[in-house]
């Protein structure tokens, strides 16, 4: 199993969820995050000043998925996340030793 | 008689001009309602003061910026009943200050009149205005002065700087009223005052940590803009109330309030959309602010047209002068002194170039008028500003007034208060 | 005489009814206190409204949607002051716009008049009337207007839409003041002109991106829930101030202002426990709102047991209206149709049904009120329409009226005015 | 005569001491227009109410807890016109209860009085201090209280409980009025009768799941003290309002009370400081509220300086107030016997201990005054008490009061409401 | 050593955070998620039209512990999330390579 | 490749930041979490009671990079975000199996 964890623009959110589950994913979670990187944060008015703020709002979303399923969950992240301007995103992609159903208790690839 | 205002003036001015059936001496129900309702106003204007600025700090010092407003509540309000107003209005006509005569409001009692309004109402509405006052003052020193002090500074404050400034511009025989200047509504007396003030206090505080480095973002703007809506509702009150009676001055007053409010939100946004291409929320919320802050002096005197250049012109001008801290490099954290000095200042100035209601100025050729607005301004910035830096410094000296780095870094809402703002 | 309404009615009305101390060209304190004081409450709607709207909407957009009220106080203050003024209530007794004889309020002083009220008074209270209508259209248009569009769109409706029509109801000489439809605070002058022309300029502005198929949820309801009671509380002076006077009118319109806005918010509560199962703040918040709307014409007309079913009916009624949009798929952002122009529709037709105080109505067997009634509201709401309509269709012609896609999905805090609202 | 209370002894003692203009049954426009204005300023009280409350509350509770003080804005306006007013201050002279005469407030028109405003407006604000009551009973019993059974509970209470107590204390031939007890704005007849409710109802009801284990986190501080400072501007409204008439009583009231509550707020913060080493910003909400309270007895016959010492004192006694719950492990959510009943006593009493105008007291050698305090609120406890418990045992029994475990550690927002309070 | 990232319902935060700590874990890092899975969100009402939200919160808890505790701290942690009902959540368990203190510059278990 | 995550506390985000960008580091993506640990939360007062709050905020840095790099971010780390007091936080390195550049769906270290 493998962990997959993408970080995408915030807009991107419902089309990627979306084509992710069009893609069989059947559960995942999302987290608001903080990026910085390529892309510069916005301009900002603040009484007389203007500044760049230096974060851009992101979204993370991890994904816990079988061998089998991470290039269709990659693909699907990639088909729909993208914009083509900088600051969208990267996925990462993390070894996963067990999954574990808290409810049922389940393991490996059935507990996800 | 027609050159004096504050109290007294006003007064007299206003039964002469409309002959109503109010006399001093008899009580006129419709005065006191309005002057009740307006003292109710000003009031409000601290919880509005407070949400105004606590929206413009980091979310860390939310509370210590809004108990800076509410400790004023508590402290000078009674100071007020003790003896602030009796070092204001009390005594003889001595021009510098009143006397010990009604310490605790002794000798006063239900009817007792200030006019045509019981001396309860009297005492109330100017002691919101004591109130305010060192709130305001409050915006240059949050997210670093310690609570204690400041609580004990405007103790200090209001009994050296406010009450004899007060006494002088609207007590009886008050140097500056005997001379003529102009003050409807506290221009002198509450915004040059607090916006030197202010001034002087951070030259000796210092800037926040990483002034000019970090970015300071506003955490909560509609927390601000509320604080103006809430500001300008209670600024009738403060304005119009400040006729002391339900009359045709008040009722100019509060007009010529509403527009210049209009007219400074305006002119505030129309120079942001040329500077930067965009007109801002907090511009809104800080035009408004600096259009009744212009217009305070002269709210009695200006005719709602003339309020028109009168707001807009204050509203470039605080624009203006808000971005002066970042050139000369003090730490004016939410300009105190680019919106209620140079407001406050502009607005004595305006009263006497462009009144034209009871008195003269300078469009009916009246340059003497103008003169005594000026002496009026520089008279009370100097004052206020060389007996605050005092304070300051010695309470400095004694207690010292500002918050160790670590509970700068920590927040002061943690620090002062032991509390967060927000569990959401 | 008894049928006509609108300023000089009501002012007549309440002079002949009660013989108090009050005759016209006097000045009456009491009067002047009241009606000073429901001009500051009017105003305090402004911010009410905007966290009313704020608080509905996503947090990209809660500074934009607010600056669309906070404008109306900066720009149609101002208009109404240089021009707007006179348009409505200036001239001679023409039947459909008043004169140009008082741009800039010339001409007024403190001392002049307006029944027993200074004619600064009269003039700031309508104004804030002038102010909050065009305000509440932005319900409809929030999320993705752009801000210079909306700007100059309230110049124009404000000029060509609300002017005409206030002198229609409220000015001497208006047609519909001579037809004697009542209209005590602004059923039609406020919420159905500013109802329908919500439809109108939706219409062409069109739906925002992902109407009915992402969910919109309100970003903040505690902000809408302190904006409706800021409504309720400046609505008193919207409608006990209409009588112009601190009298029995003006008292029997203050309780039954309360009494309406309490069952809207009952009716409102109920249909929705019986659809959904349970009762929800929006719907108290929106249901105070809908009785308040409901009240407004009759207001002065209609005793507190009657404004009971009025409030309560109106509850129903506009949140069957909120849901014509799902049904027709316009997309009226937070009702403003639904609520104002559904809600004062339902009030003037009521004012025509149980009006017993000052005037006939369907159960005082005067069915020609009624009639009277229906033509108003049709007369207001084909005017407003259309040249609402015409003038976005131009507006968006000249200078576009919609943010792009990509300032859409970004939030028009940022795309507009360079803010977020919040940085907790 | 001059030992009566309420508003007929009010209204008679003003009229006499000050012999203005106002004579009873003439209307006076400035009584008229500040009896207004002190209504809309108690409504204004409702939504500061559930603003100081819902900060306090966990965030998934904050609409819930928003929700009891609007649904008594709803219900209780409408019963207060259908039958409370008429229980309360209809009838002949009984001592215990008024009568059915003005059901629908029928026989009543704008041209009616009492004394010298019109009964519509005493009705409104009445209904206003009906309204609030209830509302801050809720405090006790948020975070697990079925919405449904609240809005049967406030029905019942304010018709067993309220309307009785108002007509003993302030309706015509009441017994308490009889007996000389004095309650210038509510003390007794608000503030003990919902410190009290508020103990009985949470025996009934129970502790919230996690009491004393969990921390209660008050979620949003700003919020409370933006409710904190609606409080405070609408509680002018609250006491100078009760005068019933502009004039100097309303004066002194309203002096009175703007101190006694900034004494509250520093006594809070003075003892924080001593147990704690910090002033919180929570006990400056706290302190005023409580100083507000403990004046509101008082606060016509009460000097500003002898409202120091009572809203110090109450400061005090408040803050041990709530600490008590913690020792006799009763669950008072927000303190309403803390804070309400505890502050209310106390002012009772001291009103017969430093009251100096218009009456006697314990410093002018006039104990009897006291005794009959002491009857005022026992007799008020007691009684406020017993019903309250056997109205919510008897709820308990019919339809169950309070929430499922499942639903309370859901928040009553989404179990209640179907609705969250932000989605930031 | 592992990395255990457990998603759970909110309301069980303080037992799973308290059989935690019983288990003898001494540090743990919580945040605020958005959970997609069979779970549904719930029924909100919104001026006459209902819907149902599309996400759940959850909470999220990391641990980094050292191998002999993975059992322990799983097991604990079903012990005390499990409602029983859908939505209670997954445990994760990922490979550490290293663990570091930063007030000390310890590496390895004793950095736990 | 490999995954950093930093536990840090919030004051010392700025320096740490600039402290990793001055390393050479381009990108990172920043949370704010609650840690439990050794460290104890502040004391808060209410109403006449104090407590004391039992989690402490703490700011998390996800950072994936190069093998070569790991050790520049950590001492980066290590030289800014310590104070010296207890709470300064954690580092876990975890393995990276891939990263991918969503906008241009570069793989491996490019995409960083
Ligand atoms: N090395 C990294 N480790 C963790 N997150 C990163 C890294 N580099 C970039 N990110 C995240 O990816 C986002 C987008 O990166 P950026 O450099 O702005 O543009 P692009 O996605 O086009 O490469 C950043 O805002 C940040 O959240
Ligand atoms: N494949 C996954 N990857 C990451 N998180 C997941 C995954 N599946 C479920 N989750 C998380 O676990 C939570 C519970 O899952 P859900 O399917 O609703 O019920 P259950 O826990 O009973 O299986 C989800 O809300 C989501 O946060
Ligand atoms: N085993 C762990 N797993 C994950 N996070 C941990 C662990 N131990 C500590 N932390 C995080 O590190 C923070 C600091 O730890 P703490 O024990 O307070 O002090 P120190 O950093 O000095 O060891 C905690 O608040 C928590 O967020």
């Amino acid at each position: 199993m493998k962990k997959i964890e993408a970080i995408i623009k915030p807009h991107q959110q419902e089309v990627t969820i979306d084509a992710l589950k069009a893609a069989g994913i059947q559960g995942m979670t999302v987290s608001e995050v903080k990026g910085f990187g390529r892309q510069k944060g916005q301009t900002e008015l603040y009484r007389g000043a203007e500044y760049q703020v230096d974060f851009v709002p992101k979204i993370r979303i991890d994904l816990a998925v079988d061998d089998d399923m991470v290039d269709k969950a990659v693909e699907a992240i990639l088909g729909s996340a993208r914009t083509g301007k900088i600051g969208d995103g990267k996925i990462f992609i993390l070894p996963l030793e067990e999954a574990i159903r808290v409810r049922t208790g389940e393991r490996g690839p059935e507990a996800l | 008689m027609n050159r004096k205002t504050g109290f007294f003036g006003i007064l007299a001015m206003s039964i002469l001009a409309l002959a109503g059936p109010a006399f001093a001496d008899e009580l006129s129900g419709g005065d006191t309602a309005w002057v009740m309702t307006s003292s109710a106003l000003v009031l409000l204007m601290l919880p509005g003061l407070a949400l105004f600025y606590a929206g413009m700090v980091r979310s860390k010092n939310v509370l210590s910026t809004t108990m800076m407003s509410f400790i004023c509540m508590g402290v000078i309000a009674i100071q007020w009943v003790v003896y602030g107003y009796s070092l204001a209005f009390g005594g003889g006509a001595h021009p510098l200050i009143g006397g010990l005569d009604t310490l605790m409001l002794s000798s006063i009692s239900p009817e007792t009149l200030s006019g045509s309004i019981p001396t309860y109402v009297f005492i109330a509405f100017q002691g919101m205005f004591a109130i305010i006052t060192p709130a305001l003052i409050s915006g240059a020193v949050v997210e670093r002065m310690k609570f204690s002090a400041f609580t004990i500074f405007i103790i200090l404050w209001a009994t050296l700087v406010y009450d004899p400034l007060c006494h002088w511009v609207w007590g009886e025989g008050g140097w500056l009223l005997e001379l003529g200047a102009l003050d409807f509504a506290g221009g002198t007396v509450v915004h040059i005052s607090s916006g030197v003030s202010a001034l002087a206090a951070i030259l000796v505080l210092g800037k926040r940590r990483g002034f000019l480095k970090e970015q300071f973002v506003p955490h909560n703007l509609t927390m601000t803009l509320l604080g103006s809506g809430l500001l300008w509702f209670g600024w009738f009150g403060f304005n119009a109330g400040s006729s002391l009676a339900a009359n045709g001055t008040a009722a100019m007053a509060f007009l010529s309030t509403n527009t210049a409010s209009a007219a400074g939100l305006v002119g505030w946004l129309i120079i942001e959309k040329i500077k930067f291409g965009k007109p801002s929320a907090l511009g809104a919320a800080s035009g408004c602010v600096a259009g009744l802050v212009a217009i305070t002096p002269g709210a009695g005197f200006i005719t709602p047209a003339w309020a028109i250049p009168v707001g807009f012109i204050a509203g470039i001008l605080c624009f203006q002068g808000v971005c002066l801290k970042n050139k000369f490099g003090y730490d004016d954290s939410l300009d105190v002194l680019g919106v209620h000095g140079i407001g406050g200042t502009w607005g004595a100035i305006a009263t006497g170039l462009v009144a034209t209601v009871g008195t003269g100025s300078l469009i009916t050729g009246d340059i003497h008028q103008l003169w005594v607005q000026v002496i009026g301004v520089l008279a009370a910035a100097t004052y206020a500003f060389v007996v605050t830096f005092i304070i300051i410094k010695v309470l400095d000296a004694v207690i010292g007034i500002r918050a160790s780095e670590a509970e700068e870094i920590e927040g002061l809402d943690q620090s002062q208060h032991g509390e967060v703002g927000y569990s959401l």
